[in-house]
């Protein structure tokens, strides 16, 4: 049945690169497209921290240019737009389409043995949404009183015209309303291409769990984008018609019309699982990276399948935790702080897994196994750090503290953004036919290693000396003044982490068309998309293999001394 | 994109020259700004125009180029701007000066007040011992005067409409308003515009003197004892500004303001006589501080002739 | 400060005009401000702010074990277990039932001691200190009605009437006077948009929700000025929204409130409707 | 037109009006009106009153190559030129020539657009105080179209673009008036803007307003001899300038009896300690709120407790309130001994609560204070 699932070749230039229906373009457009917002979402960082570390000094080089009016100081609307802007982009136009949107096209065909996505056009839909969503983003920062200022949280009634006017707000809310659109076709294409075109043998058993990854983020992204996409909905209704879903009458006139907290509600029931969104295909690539440069088989990849599928059902209900201070009642509170302790069992299975896939391996620290082991150090770190968090004793201090911050970008930015590192340098040779440069990939992995785990462990010290975050200038609360040094060293390992990033542009620029040509199988792996020659074919497999056993028969004392790994279409000897 | 955030549903705004988007051409061909003319801004905006742009814009815009040279009065003639200088156009025929010799008729009558006469209040003075001091015998409340037959003290009768037609010279000598025994006398003064309002304080005791106006700009001076007097002027007409004295909350003082001298302040029995007037039709309206505006009275006068009107006031 | 020293890709960047000045600006804030840096939230004020640090401390305790451990973990296969000619990987799918036992252990292991403890502590703290809200018809509570707006803390306490919608609330805006060792109990609300009263040092953080009434609950046992922020975004000058705590010892909180109560009404205007914004108070 | 479904158009139709039914605007609570076309952009400019020859007179000395005087302007007045087009001198009414600012509909727009991101939760999007914010707020946040605003420290009607950034700047202590964080353009805008929101005839549009800087801080001749600044000052608060009928007395019945020279047996207002309820200007909702002078041993003073913030407001008095202006009616002696008692009365006893106590306790249960 899915063997014939083929669209002629397109041959006008549109067609091929623009409005392309071939997965494999796709994901390089998804990947330019995540880089390039990553790279923005990224110099917003920068001038976060410059600010944080001097309160009140020009912004170097950019400030003049970006902020013509106040001699380029960042005025506190413009900084609150700027970590709204930054929140939003990295997660919705950065790491989604980075790591799912581009990661997901690369692999999930490749890997099943399937000759494209089942519905290319859908596909295609799914990009060119991203990118109105992107354009529409963009465009809300020029227009008056710029774009959005409510925090990517966007919480009404601040995001409502209560906190502004400006049209800022509504494009942002129609920008993530696009944006979960494209999640939600590419959602959909994901799920059914993994259930109806896996080649012939290829059981779900025997799917390479990045797949399972992939796959059990889709699941949540159909599931639980619309909830955002109806929250936004509101959010638009709210600003533009007049409507009030989420404003309240004043308490001394009866509190009556909306609520905000509906809102907090909507958006974190997508919200919580969005983490995982993120972190799910970086596990699963993860789980693979590992096994494939430890030369090793996932070990208990069972229990991993099966960890994985246990969060992605538990991270639907442990959005409460989020909202511990906004008012919920003694037991929806004791509940949710349940739930979320309940959540790190699986998260310790696949811990206990990754290290036990390392253990007594034979480990090839090549670029990519270095990220993907840094992913297992930082996501560590992220994860443990949620158990603050999610007891409610230390939250209520720790709510919205820079704690918080440092806490949330381990475990779904750095991790995911490890995780996409790792599999960018991984999957750069099938992809442009060019080996990236694993000197600098080295260069790239200590210098951003280094300085972003001392970034976000200082954000722990002074989240826990009390630092609110979303602040403009912490040196104005007396309180906060003594805390001043840690935003300092905070902002220069920041600077040398964003300085790294430009090793990462110059190697990828550089090897995309000068590099090394590559093999057709420089890692010695077994799965289905480094069967095929590179660059890849239009229809990716002559023929549709028929696979014959796992993707991790690494070091299988069956292969004999010569070799220790195998095709996946390669049946093992007996 | 623009045009469809919180433009969706716009409001007119009144009073403000600010347009509302997204059409504020089309969609206020006649800017309230310039429906009120206003003598100052038409001078303003010739003046500018005359003497820079040399002709009107659709917008009144600076003078470009702004450079040193282009200084007013330099211009020949008057040249109204497109849609800026239609500030004068109202008026068919200008003002001429009045002469005192022109009016003849008088009118006079009397305000009434209608019900039982207020029992004066007794007030406090206790926090300036030399206020209570000066009114051993103790001070009532001076707001509302009834006087034989209800009729109504301190009332400021003014023609309201009907001296369009000429322009008043202000007299020298200022309006004095004394503050004597810690309370205003008289209590109610009229004055012309560009009038001086001389306050003085013969009291033993310090004064504010806190001018509460909305069209003049208000003003709050402090008088110890022994100071100079203090001129007030106020250039637009206002019906009853009240003065006060915030140190001590009971003194209070109204000025009527108009820019004619047809204007009286009812005496005890609440009589009034406005001279002097020429032959026309006149509005003439009475305010009280504490019983507000009379209902209008229109009349028809001719030369030499005497007429009567009255005003009845009620809680 | 060796650190940051080693974290400074080259001094030759002290030069360059563009960065140098900035870099020494923050070399040199970093080194004054280091004069009276701090490394944590300070004492706590209030009666439960131990329980936060016995808890935040007990989980860290936790954390760094199982945070070492996977370090270690991680760390030995890269010493021992590199890729080196003749060195070949053991193959293990982790398929046996003594690896299923294994993780199942370790799982239920570290659930009990790393989630379960914390938990167990967790709701106990919530149920006998944050959560308990006290009684607000015991004369010792001390109730504040709390109105937060863009950017300030509206505070409304009785007066010495005990009453709320009195002329003798006393109003104050950003500044709020408590009495020592007697549980303070708040019932807020927002004019506008989302704010979270963070009291740092009493370690109390409660959001302000805008169209409902939030409660929250602390007991002072230090005297002195402590610091009052806003946790929750709440628009661009959500930085400058900062109050001041004052806690009076009983007697000084006497005469503070009486004299407080006495200047309210003089300065309550009976017809100025729209200022008396009280409420009925909620439990 | 053909491809239209009608049906599915007025259904459309239909569920908007709905929606727009749902809200919950409170039209009668002017705090509450729904921020709906919400304008961003100025399209007129506004000539607005500036301050006299005496200031461009001083702004010449700091920009020289901008200001210059002519003399044979205005049939021989003379006046200033500004080489940048901003400040015009003109004939307002015959032989009356002032001098008006332009601000430009760009300048106001930008303006408008700060003032709606920075002051309209509390000031209104039109500036008029009715804020979202504002709402419940004594002392209200000003309207902008009445013109008065209480701490600028000027003599005269309106302050100047320098009096008013200072106020921005620093903001008013106690209240929610921030101390802005903005740059001196944007502030500058926005003050262009709020006095474009002068109704026509008043304020800056007003052809007889005089707009002027903050008073000039004279020369504090108790600067070394502060102690008898004290004195004098206690004497001036509680004799020739008696502060004490609208602020507390800071002495006792028979002290104050002493001060004023008044015979034995003299008694004074009742509540003498405490402040007394004023009068202002300023109205919400239509009607005139009501302002209490502060106690200085007790409230925050709004615009500074140093001696020359002290001195200033004490001179120039508190526009549309109770507290007059004092500069010429005392000497300006006095007001110093006036600026540094009250500023003693604030280092003293403000916050000091022992101190307060035993100071304010001492004066009521004197016997002879009712």
């Amino acid at each position: 049945m899915s063997s014939d699932h083929i669209h002629p070749e397109p041959t006008t230039f549109l067609r091929k690169h623009v409005f392309s229906t071939d997965h494999k373009v796709i994901a390089k457009q998804f990947l330019w497209f995540g880089l390039i917002w990553l790279g923005i979402g990224g110099i917003m960082a920068m001038m976060l921290r410059w600010q944080l570390a001097n309160p009140g000094v020009p912004v170097p080089l950019l400030g003049g240019l970006l902020f013509p009016r106040t001699g380029g100081v960042i005025d506190p609307a413009s900084y609150n737009t700027l970590f709204t802007m930054h929140g939003t982009i990295m997660i919705f136009l950065g790491l989604t389409p980075a790591m799912i949107g581009a990661l997901g096209n690369w692999c999930i065909p490749l890997m099943i043995g399937a000759r494209d996505m089942i519905f290319p056009t859908l596909n295609m839909l799914s990009f060119w949404a991203m990118f109105a969503g992107g354009a529409v983003g963009f465009y809300s920062l020029f227009v008056p009183l710029g774009a959005t200022e409510a925090g990517w949280t966007g919480y009404p009634t601040l995001s409502t015209t209560v906190g502004g006017v400006g049209q800022g707000e509504t494009l942002w809310a129609i920008a993530v309303f696009l944006i979960g659109a494209s999640s939600i076709m590419g959602g959909i294409n994901y799920i059914t291409t993994v259930i109806r075109l896996r080649a012939p043998g290829m059981s779900w058993m025997r799917l390479p769990l990045t797949v399972w990854g992939l796959f059990l983020t889709s699941i949540l992204n159909v599931l639980f984008v619309p909830v955002i996409g109806s929250a936004m909905i509101l959010l638009v209704l709210d600003r533009v018609f007049g409507t009030s879903f989420y404003v309240p009458a004043s308490i001394m006139s009866g509190g009556t019309g909306g609520d905000p907290i509906l809102y907090q509600h909507l958006f974190w029931i997508f919200g919580h699982p969005e983490v995982y969104i993120l972190i799910l295909p970086a596990w699963g690539v993860v789980c693979d990276l590992l096994s494939f440069f430890a030369r090793k088989p996932a070990f208990g990849y069972r229990t991993s399948v099966g960890s994985m599928v246990v969060i992605t059902v538990l991270s639907a209900v442990v959005y409460g935790h989020h909202m511990f201070t906004t008012g919920l009642s003694a037991m929806l509170g004791e509940s949710f702080m349940l739930l979320t302790m309940i959540i790190s069992v699986p998260a310790e299975v696949l811990f206990f897994n990754w290290l036990h896939t390392l253990w007594k391996g034979s480990l090839r620290l090549t670029t990519p196994m270095l990220f993907a082991m840094s992913v297992i150090f930082v996501f560590g770190l992220g994860g443990l750090t949620g158990i603050y968090l999610a007891t409610i004793g230390t939250d209520i201090f720790l709510h919205d503290t820079y704690f918080v911050v440092g806490h949330f970008h381990l475990t779904m930015a750095a991790s995911a953004l490890f995780g996409t590192f790792g599999a960018v340098y991984f999957w750069f040779p099938k992809m442009f036919g060019r080996m990236m440069s694993e000197k600098l990939g080295k260069w790239h992995f200590w210098l951003s290693f280094v300085p972003l785990v001392i970034v976000f462990c200082i954000m722990f010290i002074s989240g826990y000396a009390g630092m609110p975050r979303r602040y403009y200038d912490h040196t104005s609360v007396e309180y906060l003044r003594p805390l001043q040094h840690l935003n300092v060293a905070t902002s220069v390992a920041a600077f040398l982490l964003g300085a790294a990033q430009l090793i990462f542009v110059f190697n990828f620029i550089k090897s995309r068309w000068w590099g090394k040509p590559a093999p057709q199988n420089p890692w010695d792996v077994g799965t289905l998309d480094w069967t095929i020659e590179t660059p890849v074919p239009h229809y990716n497999f002559k023929t549709i293999p028929v696979v014959q056993c796992g993707p991790h028969e690494f070091s299988n004392p069956v292969l004999g001394p010569d070799t220790d790994w195998i095709y996946q279409t390669e049946k093992l000897p007996d | 994109m623009l045009g469809w955030g919180p433009c969706f549903r716009h409001m007119e705004r009144e009073n403000s020259s600010l347009s509302v988007c997204p059409h504020p051409q089309e969609s206020d061909p006649d800017p309230p700004a310039m429906r009120t003319p206003s003598l100052g801004r038409a001078l303003i905006l010739s003046s500018f125009l005359l003497t820079a742009c040399g002709g009107g814009g659709d917008t009144p815009a600076p003078p470009p180029g702004g450079g040193p040279g282009a200084g007013p009065g330099a211009g020949p003639g008057t040249q109204a701007p497109a849609n800026g200088g239609s500030g004068g156009a109202g008026q068919d025929t200008a003002p001429e000066a009045w002469s005192d010799g022109a009016g003849t008729a008088t009118v006079s009558g009397s305000a009434t007040f209608n019900g039982d006469a207020p029992t004066p209040v007794q007030i406090a003075m206790d926090s300036d011992p030399k206020c209570v001091e000066m009114n051993s015998d103790g001070a009532t409340d001076a707001s509302v005067l009834v006087g034989a037959n209800g009729g109504l003290q301190n009332v400021f009768v003014y023609v309201s409409k009907g001296t369009d037609a000429w322009t008043f010279t202000a007299p020298e000598e200022p309006v004095v308003l004394d503050q004597k025994g810690c309370n205003y006398t008289p209590r109610v003064v009229g004055m012309m515009t560009g009038q001086a309002l001389r306050v003085q304080n013969s009291d033993p005791t310090v004064h504010n003197v806190h001018t509460y106006p909305k069209k003049n700009r208000s003003s709050n001076v402090s008088q110890p004892a022994g100071s100079k007097p203090l001129d007030i002027e106020m250039k637009r007409g206002e019906v009853l500004v009240a003065v006060k004295c915030d140190m001590h909350a009971w003194m209070q003082a109204r000025v009527g303001i108009v820019d004619h001298p047809f204007f009286a302040v009812t005496a005890a029995d609440g009589s009034f006589t406005l001279p002097k007037l020429a032959a026309g039709e006149y509005t003439i309206s009475a305010e009280h501080e504490v019983f507000g505006k009379a209902s209008k009275q229109t009349i028809t006068i001719g030369d030499g002739e005497a007429q009567s009107i009255s005003f009845e006031f009620s809680k | 400060m060796s650190m940051l020293k080693t974290l400074l890709p080259s001094f030759a960047l002290l030069r360059s005009r563009w960065l140098g000045c900035p870099l020494a600006l923050m070399l040199t804030s970093t080194w004054a401000l280091a004069q009276d840096k701090r490394w944590g939230p300070g004492e706590p004020a209030s009666d439960y702010g131990d329980r936060f640090y016995d808890l935040f401390w007990l989980i860290t305790i936790l954390v760094s074990v199982a945070f070492a451990l996977v370090v270690v973990l991680l760390v030995i296969p890269v010493l021992r277990d590199r890729a080196r000619p003749g060195h070949r990987a053991s193959f293990d799918h982790g398929k046996s039932l003594h690896d299923k036992r294994l993780t199942a252990i370790i799982s239920i292991v570290t659930f009990i001691v790393l989630d379960a403890w914390v938990l167990v502590i967790a709701m106990k703290d919530l149920r006998e200190a944050y959560w308990a809200i006290p009684d607000a018809k015991d004369p010792q509570t001390y109730r504040v009605e709390v109105l937060a707006q863009q950017w300030a803390w509206n505070f409304r306490a009785t007066g010495v009437d005990g009453e709320f919608g009195t002329a003798d609330d006393i109003l104050t805006i950003n500044e709020l006077v408590v009495p020592l060792n007697r549980p303070v109990s708040f019932n807020m609300t927002s004019k506008d948009v989302i704010h979270a009263l963070f009291l740092p040092e009493m370690r109390l953080k409660r959001d302000v929700n805008p169209g409902a009434i939030n409660e929250a609950w602390f007991k002072p046992i230090k005297e002195g000025d402590f610091t009052i922020l806003c946790a929750e975004l709440c628009g661009f000058a959500h930085y400058q929204m900062y109050g001041k705590l004052v806690v009076l010892e009983q007697g000084q909180f006497n005469e503070w409130e009486a004299e407080a109560s006495r200047l309210a009404s003089t300065a309550f205007d009976a017809d100025d409707t729209e200022a008396h914004w009280a409420w009925d108070w909620q439990e | 037109m053909r491809g239209i479904s009608w049906q599915g158009l007025a259904v459309a139709f239909g569920a908007l009006g709905l929606l727009t039914s749902l809200q919950t605007s409170d039209d009668d609570n002017p705090h509450a009106r729904a921020p709906r076309g919400v304008s961003l952009v100025v399209t007129e400019g506004a000539y607005l009153r500036a301050p006299g020859a005496d200031w461009f007179a001083e702004r010449a000395k700091a920009e020289p190559g901008r200001f210059t005087h002519d003399a044979t302007l205005a049939g021989g007045i003379g006046g200033w030129v500004d080489a940048k087009g901003e400040y015009w001198f003109v004939e307002m009414e015959e032989g009356e020539w002032v001098y008006n600012q332009w601000a430009s509909p760009e300048r106001l727009t930008a303006g408008r657009r700060d003032f709606v991101q920075f002051c309209s939760s509390c000031h209104g999007l039109e500036g008029d105080g009715y804020g979202r914010s504002a709402q419940h707020l004594r002392p209200t946040p000003r309207s902008f179209q009445q013109n008065k605003f209480k701490f600028t420290k000027v003599i005269a009607d309106l302050p100047s673009d320098e009096a008013l950034l200072a106020v921005i700047r620093r903001g008013l202590a106690g209240t929610p008036m921030l101390p802005w964080d903005l740059s001196d353009v944007q502030l500058l805008d926005i003050i262009q803007y709020i006095k474009s929101l002068s109704p026509e005839e008043s304020g800056w549009r007003d052809v007889y307003s005089q707009v002027g800087d903050a008073i000039e801080v004279t020369e504090d001749p108790w600067v070394d001899i502060k102690e008898r600044a004290i004195v004098r000052g206690r004497e001036v608060y509680h004799g020739a300038a008696s502060c004490h009928l609208c602020h507390p007395g800071y002495v006792t019945n028979e002290e104050l009896r002493v001060i004023r020279k008044d015979p034995e047996g003299t008694t004074y207002r009742e509540n003498l300690t405490y402040p007394a309820l004023k009068d202002s200007e300023y109205e919400v909702l239509g009607r005139a709120t009501k302002v209490m002078p502060p106690d200085f041993t007790w409230h925050q003073l709004r615009a500074g407790i140093t001696t020359a913030d002290l001195f200033q407001t004490i001179a120039s008095g508190i526009k549309g309130t109770a507290m007059p202006q004092w500069k010429g009616a005392l000497p300006d002696e006095d007001l110093w001994a006036l600026a540094h008692y009250v500023e003693d009365l604030i280092v003293s006893y403000k916050d000091q609560r022992p101190e307060r106590s035993a100071f304010m306790g001492g004066l009521r249960t004197s016997g002879d204070n009712r």
